[in-house]
């Protein structure tokens, strides 16, 4: 059993068919990568997960409930967060106030109006969201305006947010899209880093293959809204039909 | 609620106000030593002129403000001294009011029932104000009002022509110089039956609003007494700009006039529009096509330029007027401004020198002494004629004029030509008649 | 039957205003993402340009006519516009008669000035400032127009009628097999609709036909990739805000005849433009004109005796009922791009 | 002290010292003086910058900490102004349960009507808002004053006449708003030689109310629902996949600024027995924003500020008429005071209208965040000054050492 399954799932944008028939299945503690040429329908895929989109046919279960048809904040309280292609934090709001969001959000639920309570009484959560901060390593941006830090500091805050509410399954869009080398390899440590330290499993959409094969435990190959294969790193490599999917080689 | 406790409340409720100002040192308390609201102790006596000075009225507000500089430049002395030689009381010295030199302060009412309460409590707060005047509105008359009577000074309205400013919402400290719908109605509908015939078919447009309605009912009652059928009444929104789908129907409806219980912007439009639409022109019924519009004011008319030729309607003063009061007004109007006055600026300025002379007759500028001073006041020499201020409703009793839009004006002031001048006997009501009923009086309040 | 014909006739007259301003206001946020109060203003300095020229026309010289007095008594003064000592009492009266349509002329490149000044004076600033500054800056400045409008012409409307020849009315119902008096319509009423459809379909045109339209598309479509075109896509925005004045100008012109206008038949418009270009959705052109003429229509509908007898107060609450249900049906008004406005 | 840190308590104690010490600090001017047309210090006018002061506070609350515009507040203002009159006209002039009520009331409103305009967002959101304050409007002002179900009383306001029940009220209390007893009129004057001061009982009880709700909105700013608010301004998309329902804070934010409006309403009545149904017009919201906005959007103080600044101009600077302008410039030759004169003419008045429209676009051009942002650069400016000075000071002992 696979922690999620998406069985059957098709989606059609008014003619275009984005996705059909795609089944995944995701294991539990694993991270696995879905890869594929540009229109492959990975970020659909990815979006109707999240409760973005809402397949037209098919199944998607995450830990044995169905995910579709409910809101994505219904979905991140199950237990699923995600991570965006280009880092989405609260911009106008200190690094430490961004960490602390998800923290409230993983204690409180999806709504509570402690609107009388100061927050500098929440003794716990700020320690949490310290502790994140130190293992993010930048606790000492804290006060920064979130806005105003480079893009991989963003990244590494908006992935620290998505830990502090240990989540049971993490997705991530193109993490490293438009990274310079350096940052893109400081990302690979951390995700490596992450996958030792913690009880997670990470589905990652990625296109820099590097990346891929550094991280994946098992790799699906999306084309044209279907999936080619699904198996492990070492053999997608010489895969011909993946290499046709990507090259457009002829078999 | 029976009727005999609503009685019994009113009763008490008087008896509160009086007792309130023995009770608490509260409201508004100058010195302990003052007889009354704002007693003026120098040499000097301030008066509010609350007008409106922005928005849609601040042509009329502005008329009103010459009017009223006028009027203090006459009592003290200045000037010609316009309607103060052919008044018929003779109190007045030109030294000011009971000795003391008139001052005053302005304050903008926008036409905003509130805005108009703000800035007359400024007056009377701040500046000291013992009397507030002014207006364009029966809303903002109404309002403005009510604050005189809590506060304790005499309110002496402006422009309002709602029969409730002193029907139902009237007060004692308050005092009404123009005429009202009523009167508009009583004094309209024999020259239109005279002028129209008896056999007509009425189709009404009225502002959506307490005045447009007090309006519609005052004329509707005294046309369909002469005979006239309503076809239709159409409420139109207060803030409707234009009129063309209100006006469309009427040529299908079978009326053979349209009446139009506009005021201000709204009456300027649908008036143009229902010329536009070739109303005028039209034979229907066998009859040629009328249009009434039962409150005219020449500022207004200017606007509707030559939309109001030959139409007919009501006014309260009109500068062509040929005695002896409203030429003496009008020269010393026009030599200072170089315009001849409107009816609004008419209103204030007769209503500055009666509060005066009020004053100087009761001897005093308390508040309740110059109400008694005016209440059942008779006079004549201030333009309409003999004149009663009647003490049952504090409504003014005058002659009406009946006007039609001129067809040849000979200047751009030259637009109303006066058809009639109705006697006042004739617009007269009893003051439990229905259109006025409800509300009381109460007693009058000095404040302190 | 003639009745709904009639008020089909006054919707699209009055949809006809509507459109007009609801145009340039969306084009102007559309192009430049910005917010703009004082579009209502623009609308009434166009009326006032007719109203100026008038004034121009007549203006006069005065003689003393001893014969006759003045409401003092004293000699009247006899005004005579110094067009007609020109051209002669007949071609000057013709000419003060024709103001209105000669105002339109006289307006263009009046209002093409303002709307370059006031971009580069004043909008070009805040194009990057949020939307609420842009609100306030614009309410300032309408406010300090109508004031400045307020000041040299009062406050009481001002008749700019329509040349005589143009002025009374037609049976249309005569015309199409109706009784006489059925249909009866105001000639300059549909002119109105005629030349609001002609300067409609110009603005098409030139947005769909030129190159210079073509680019102001693709800029309204994706600002920052034509920008990388190299094309000075700042400056080409800079003459649209000056056609959306000019359009609201020109709206503002004709309409004087219609209904005399006042300094503060802007703010009287400007809320009704701003729900006309939201129902059409924001940034879309033909939804503004779509919108415009559909409330047009339905605010004519809502004021017959039929409907306010049915809904007591209907015709007070229609557009805005129309607008919330619009809403909330339709996200993005009826035309509107995703992603527009709504942050 | 009271759960806040050192800035906010400051913060608070100024504007307490403020609103209490108003009746001196607006009357600078001796009562006599020509400047005295610049005192401001009278009842009406102080309860108006408290009670508008109030109302733009709850409207930064929604406006300033998640963004959403709303132009319909004014709805809510006008609500509970209406609750209150009834109050009055039905049981008790005594104004605790009024305002109570127009709170609960407007409350009410704000959910229903928030309920419906928070499915769109940006300016879809502000023109529902919009439309439901104009349609209130509009039945308030003729649909709902008929003559067969009068509510609202239509274009004269809704008022207490002599023949309402008023149920609970007694011949020993006052025949006006009164708090137990404690007539909202009574003042109390002060003679200090040539100035006068007024102390209000009306204005205290806004100035105690004011002083609360300001506490109050302090505590929601440093909250963890202030911060969810400003996430939601700052990117809801992450909110969403945060794990937050957006809908419900800014829900509970829209109608918190509802009930601080119909709170302002409340007292607007409580100080003046007469709700008006122009008070509900968009204009009347449009005045809220400028407020908020003209002051500094989502800062604790900015829309008192601007409250005070819009308040002023309209019951002073409207006052100012050529009579008064004669007598400042009295003293120059009758040539140069008649220019003079001339030269402010068009500005005071009829006039104030222009100039507040020259101020509103002064302020945000050269002052984007508002009066605040003003406020805050004057005193970097002087602190600079002086640091500047000590720079100097230091650079000038240095060579000693």
């Amino acid at each position: 059993m696979g922690i999620l399954e998406v069985k059957n799932v098709s989606k059609n944008f008014g003619g275009l068919k984005a996705l059909s028939d795609v089944n995944l299945n995701v294991r539990e503690n694993t991270v696995h990568a879905i890869i594929g040429p540009n229109g492959a329908g990975k970020s659909t895929l990815l979006n109707c997960l999240v409760g973005k989109l809402i397949p037209d046919t098919g199944s998607v279960m995450f830990d044995g409930q169905s995910v579709l048809g409910r809101k994505p904040f219904e979905i991140n309280q199950m237990g699923i967060s995600r991570v965006f292609q280009t880092p989405e934090i609260f911009g106008d709001l200190t690094v430490m106030e961004n960490m602390l969001i998800p923290i409230f959000a993983r204690r409180d639920g999806a709504f509570r109006m402690h609107a009388i309570e100061s927050i500098r009484n929440e003794a716990g959560v700020i320690e949490q969201a310290e502790k994140m901060l130190i293992d993010m390593n930048m606790i000492d941006k804290r006060h920064m305006h979130a806005a105003s830090m480079s893009r991989g500091d963003k990244r590494r805050l908006e992935i620290g947010m998505c830990l502090s509410q240990e989540p049971r399954l993490l997705l991530l869009d193109e993490p490293t899209a438009g990274m310079a080398r350096a940052d893109t390899n400081n990302t690979i440590d951390l995700l490596k880093q992450i996958k030792a330290e913690r009880d997670i499993t990470i589905a990652i959409i990625e296109h820099d293959m590097h990346v891929v094969f550094s991280l994946a435990d098992r790799i699906t190959v999306l084309a044209q809204g279907t999936p080619l294969v699904e198996d492990e790193p070492q053999n997608i490599r010489g895969n011909p039909k993946v290499r046709e999917a990507y090259l457009g080689e002829t078999a | 609620m029976t009727k005999t406790t609503v009685t019994r409340r009113g009763v008490l409720k008087s008896g509160a106000t009086a007792g309130a100002g023995l009770a608490l040192p509260t409201i508004f308390t100058a010195s302990s030593a003052a007889a009354y609201m704002n007693e003026p102790t120098g040499g000097t006596v301030t008066l509010g002129f609350n007008v409106p000075q922005t928005g849609p009225y601040a042509d009329e507000g502005a008329d009103e403000l010459r009017a009223y500089e006028l009027a203090v430049e006459h009592l003290n002395g200045g000037g010609d001294g316009g309607m103060m030689n052919t008044f018929s009381s003779k109190a007045l010295q030109g030294n000011g009011i009971l000795g003391k030199k008139v001052q005053f302060v302005t304050g903008d009412t926008q036409t905003k029932s509130d805005a108009a309460r703000a800035s007359a409590k400024s007056m009377i707060e701040k500046d000291g104000a013992i009397m507030i005047t002014g207006g364009s509105s029966s809303g903002v008359a109404i309002a403005v009002q009510g604050l005189c009577q809590e506060a304790g000074v005499i309110f002496m309205a402006g422009l309002t022509h709602s029969n409730d400013t002193t029907g139902k919402d009237k007060k004692a400290n308050g005092f009404r110089h123009f005429f009202n719908a009523y009167m508009s109605g009583a004094a309209l509908a024999p020259v239109l039956a005279a002028q129209y015939g008896t056999d007509r078919k009425a189709y009404h447009l009225t502002a959506d609003y307490t005045w447009g309605w007090t309006q519609e009912e005052s004329i509707k009652a005294a046309t369909e007494a002469l005979g006239w059928q309503t076809v239709n009444t159409v409420k139109t929104p207060l803030a409707a700009t234009d009129f063309s789908s209100y006006i469309a129907p009427v040529l299908n409806s079978g009326a053979d006039v349209l009446i139009l219980n506009h005021y201000g912007g709204n009456m300027v439009n649908s008036l143009t529009n229902a010329v536009q639409f070739g109303l005028r022109d039209k034979m229907v019924n066998g009859k040629h096509f009328e249009i009434v519009v039962p409150l005219y004011s020449r500022l207004m008319a200017k606007g509707a330029g030559e939309n109001v030729k030959g139409i007919l309607g009501s006014t309260n003063w009109h500068w062509s007027l040929q005695d002896d009061a409203s030429k003496a007004f009008v020269k010393s109007f026009g030599t200072k401004y170089g315009f001849p006055p409107s009816q609004a600026a008419h209103t204030v300025y007769c209503q500055t020198l009666l509060y005066a002379d009020a004053c100087e007759r009761a001897g005093t500028f308390n508040p309740c002494g110059v109400a008694q001073a005016l209440e059942g006041f008779e006079f004549d020499g201030l333009g309409n004629g003999k004149t009663l201020y009647r003490a049952a409703d504090h409504q003014c009793f005058k002659d009406v004029l009946v006007v039609r839009g001129k067809e040849n004006p000979t200047s751009e002031f030259d637009l109303l030509e006066v058809v009639e001048v109705t006697p006042a006997g004739q617009v007269t009501y009893p003051p439990d008649h229905p259109m006025f009923s409800g509300g009381m009086l109460g007693t009058c309040n000095a404040g302190a | 039957m003639d009745a709904f014909l009639l008020q089909i006739l006054n919707g699209l007259d009055k949809g006809s205003a509507y459109a007009l301003i609801a145009l340039g206001l969306t084009l102007i946020f559309g192009t430049l993402g910005v917010v703009n109060f004082a579009h209502g203003a623009l609308f009434m300095i166009g009326a006032f340009c007719a109203v100026t020229l008038q004034r121009l026309f007549t203006l006069s010289f005065e003689t003393i006519d001893p014969t006759r007095t003045d409401f003092l008594g004293n000699p009247m003064k006899v005004k005579t516009p110094y067009i007609e000592s020109w051209f002669g009492p007949d071609i000057g009266a013709a000419i003060i008669d024709w103001s209105v349509p000669l105002a339109v002329l006289f307006s263009i490149p009046i209002m093409l000035g303002i709307g370059y000044a006031m971009e580069r004076g004043l909008i070009k600033h805040f194009y990057k400032r949020p939307h609420a500054d842009q609100i306030l800056v614009t309410f300032g400045l309408a406010i300090v127009l109508q004031e400045v409008v307020k000041y040299f012409f009062g406050a009481n409307p001002i008749q700019t009628p329509a040349p005589a020849a143009l002025r009374g009315s037609v049976d249309l119902g005569q015309m199409i097999g109706f009784q006489a008096n059925a249909i009866i319509y105001p000639i300059w009423r549909l002119v109105y609709f005629f030349f609001a459809a002609g300067v409609i379909a110009a603005v098409f045109a030139f947005l769909q036909f030129t190159t210079f339209g073509m680019v102001v598309r693709a800029g309204m479509a994706d600002r920052e990739t034509v920008g990388l075109l190299g094309i000075n896509i700042d400056r080409r925005f800079t003459i649209m805000f000056g056609i959306a004045a000019a359009v609201a100008g020109l709206a503002g012109v004709m309409y004087g005849p219609l209904n005399p206008p006042n300094y503060h038949m802007g703010m009287d418009f400007l809320v009704l433009s701003f729900v006309v270009v939201v129902v059409g959705g924001m940034g879309s052109l033909p939804g503004a004109v779509l919108a415009g003429f559909l409330l047009g229509v339905l605010e004519s509908f809502a004021s017959t005796t039929w409907a306010t007898t049915t809904i007591p107060g209907i015709n007070q609450i229609i557009i805005y009922l129309v607008a919330i249900i619009i809403l909330l049906t339709r996200p993005r008004g009826l035309m509107g791009r995703k992603g527009v406005m709504e942050d | 002290m009271l759960g806040l840190d050192k800035k906010d308590t400051t913060l608070l104690i100024i504007v307490a010292l403020l609103t209490l010490g108003a009746p001196f600090i607006l009357n600078p001017f001796p009562a006599d003086s020509a400047m005295a047309q610049f005192n401001a210090g009278y009842p009406d006018l102080m309860q108006r910058f408290v009670i508008f002061g109030i109302f733009a506070i709850g409207f930064n609350i929604l406006f300033g900490l998640t963004g959403y515009l709303s132009f319909g507040h004014a709805a809510f203002l006008g609500v509970g102004s209406y609750s209150a009159v009834w109050i009055f006209k039905l049981f008790t002039y005594n104004v605790l349960p009024a305002v109570a009520l127009s709170v609960v009331v407007a409350g009410l409103f704000s959910l229903l009507m928030g309920f419906v305009s928070l499915r769109r967002s940006g300016i879809y959101f502000s023109i529902l808002t919009l439309a439901f304050a104009q349609m209130s409007f509009a039945l308030a002002y003729s649909v709902l004053s008929n003559p067969r179900f009068n509510l609202t009383n239509g274009e004269t306001g809704l008022q207490v006449y002599a023949d309402d029940p008023q149920l609970f009220h007694s011949d020993r209390l006052p025949d006006l708003p009164h708090l137990f007893g404690l007539s909202m009129r009574a003042t109390y004057r002060l003679d200090l030689g040539g100035w006068s001061f007024d102390f209000n009982a009306g204005y205290y009880l806004c100035a105690v109310v004011l002083m609360a709700v300001f506490y109050l909105a302090i505590r929601i700013f440093r909250s963890p629902f202030g911060m969810m608010l400003r996430a939601v301004k700052s990117n809801q998309q992450r909110m969403n996949y945060t794990g937050l329902n957006t809908r419900p804070y800014t829900l509970a934010a829209f109608v918190i600024s509802g009930m601080y409006a119909g709170l302002a309403g409340g007292l607007m009545a409580a100080m003046d027995p007469l709700a008006g149904a122009e008070r509900m017009q968009w204009t009347a919201s449009g005045e809220v924003v400028l407020m908020t906005i003209l002051g500094g959007t989502g800062t604790l103080i900015g829309p008192v500020l601007g409250a005070g600044f819009i308040k002023y101009f309209e019951n002073i600077f409207s006052k100012i008429n050529d009579n008064v302008l004669h007598g400042w410039f009295g003293f120059l030759p009758d040539g140069l005071e008649d220019a003079m004169v001339f030269l402010v003419h068009p500005f005071i008045g009829k006039g104030w209208h222009l100039t507040l429209g020259i101020l509103f676009m002064l302020v945000v051009i050269f002052l984007p965040g508002g009066l605040v942002e003003g406020g805050q650069r004057l005193g970097r400016w002087i602190r600079r000054r002086r640091g500047g000075k000590d720079g100097e000071a230091q650079r000038k002992t240095e060579p000693a050492e």
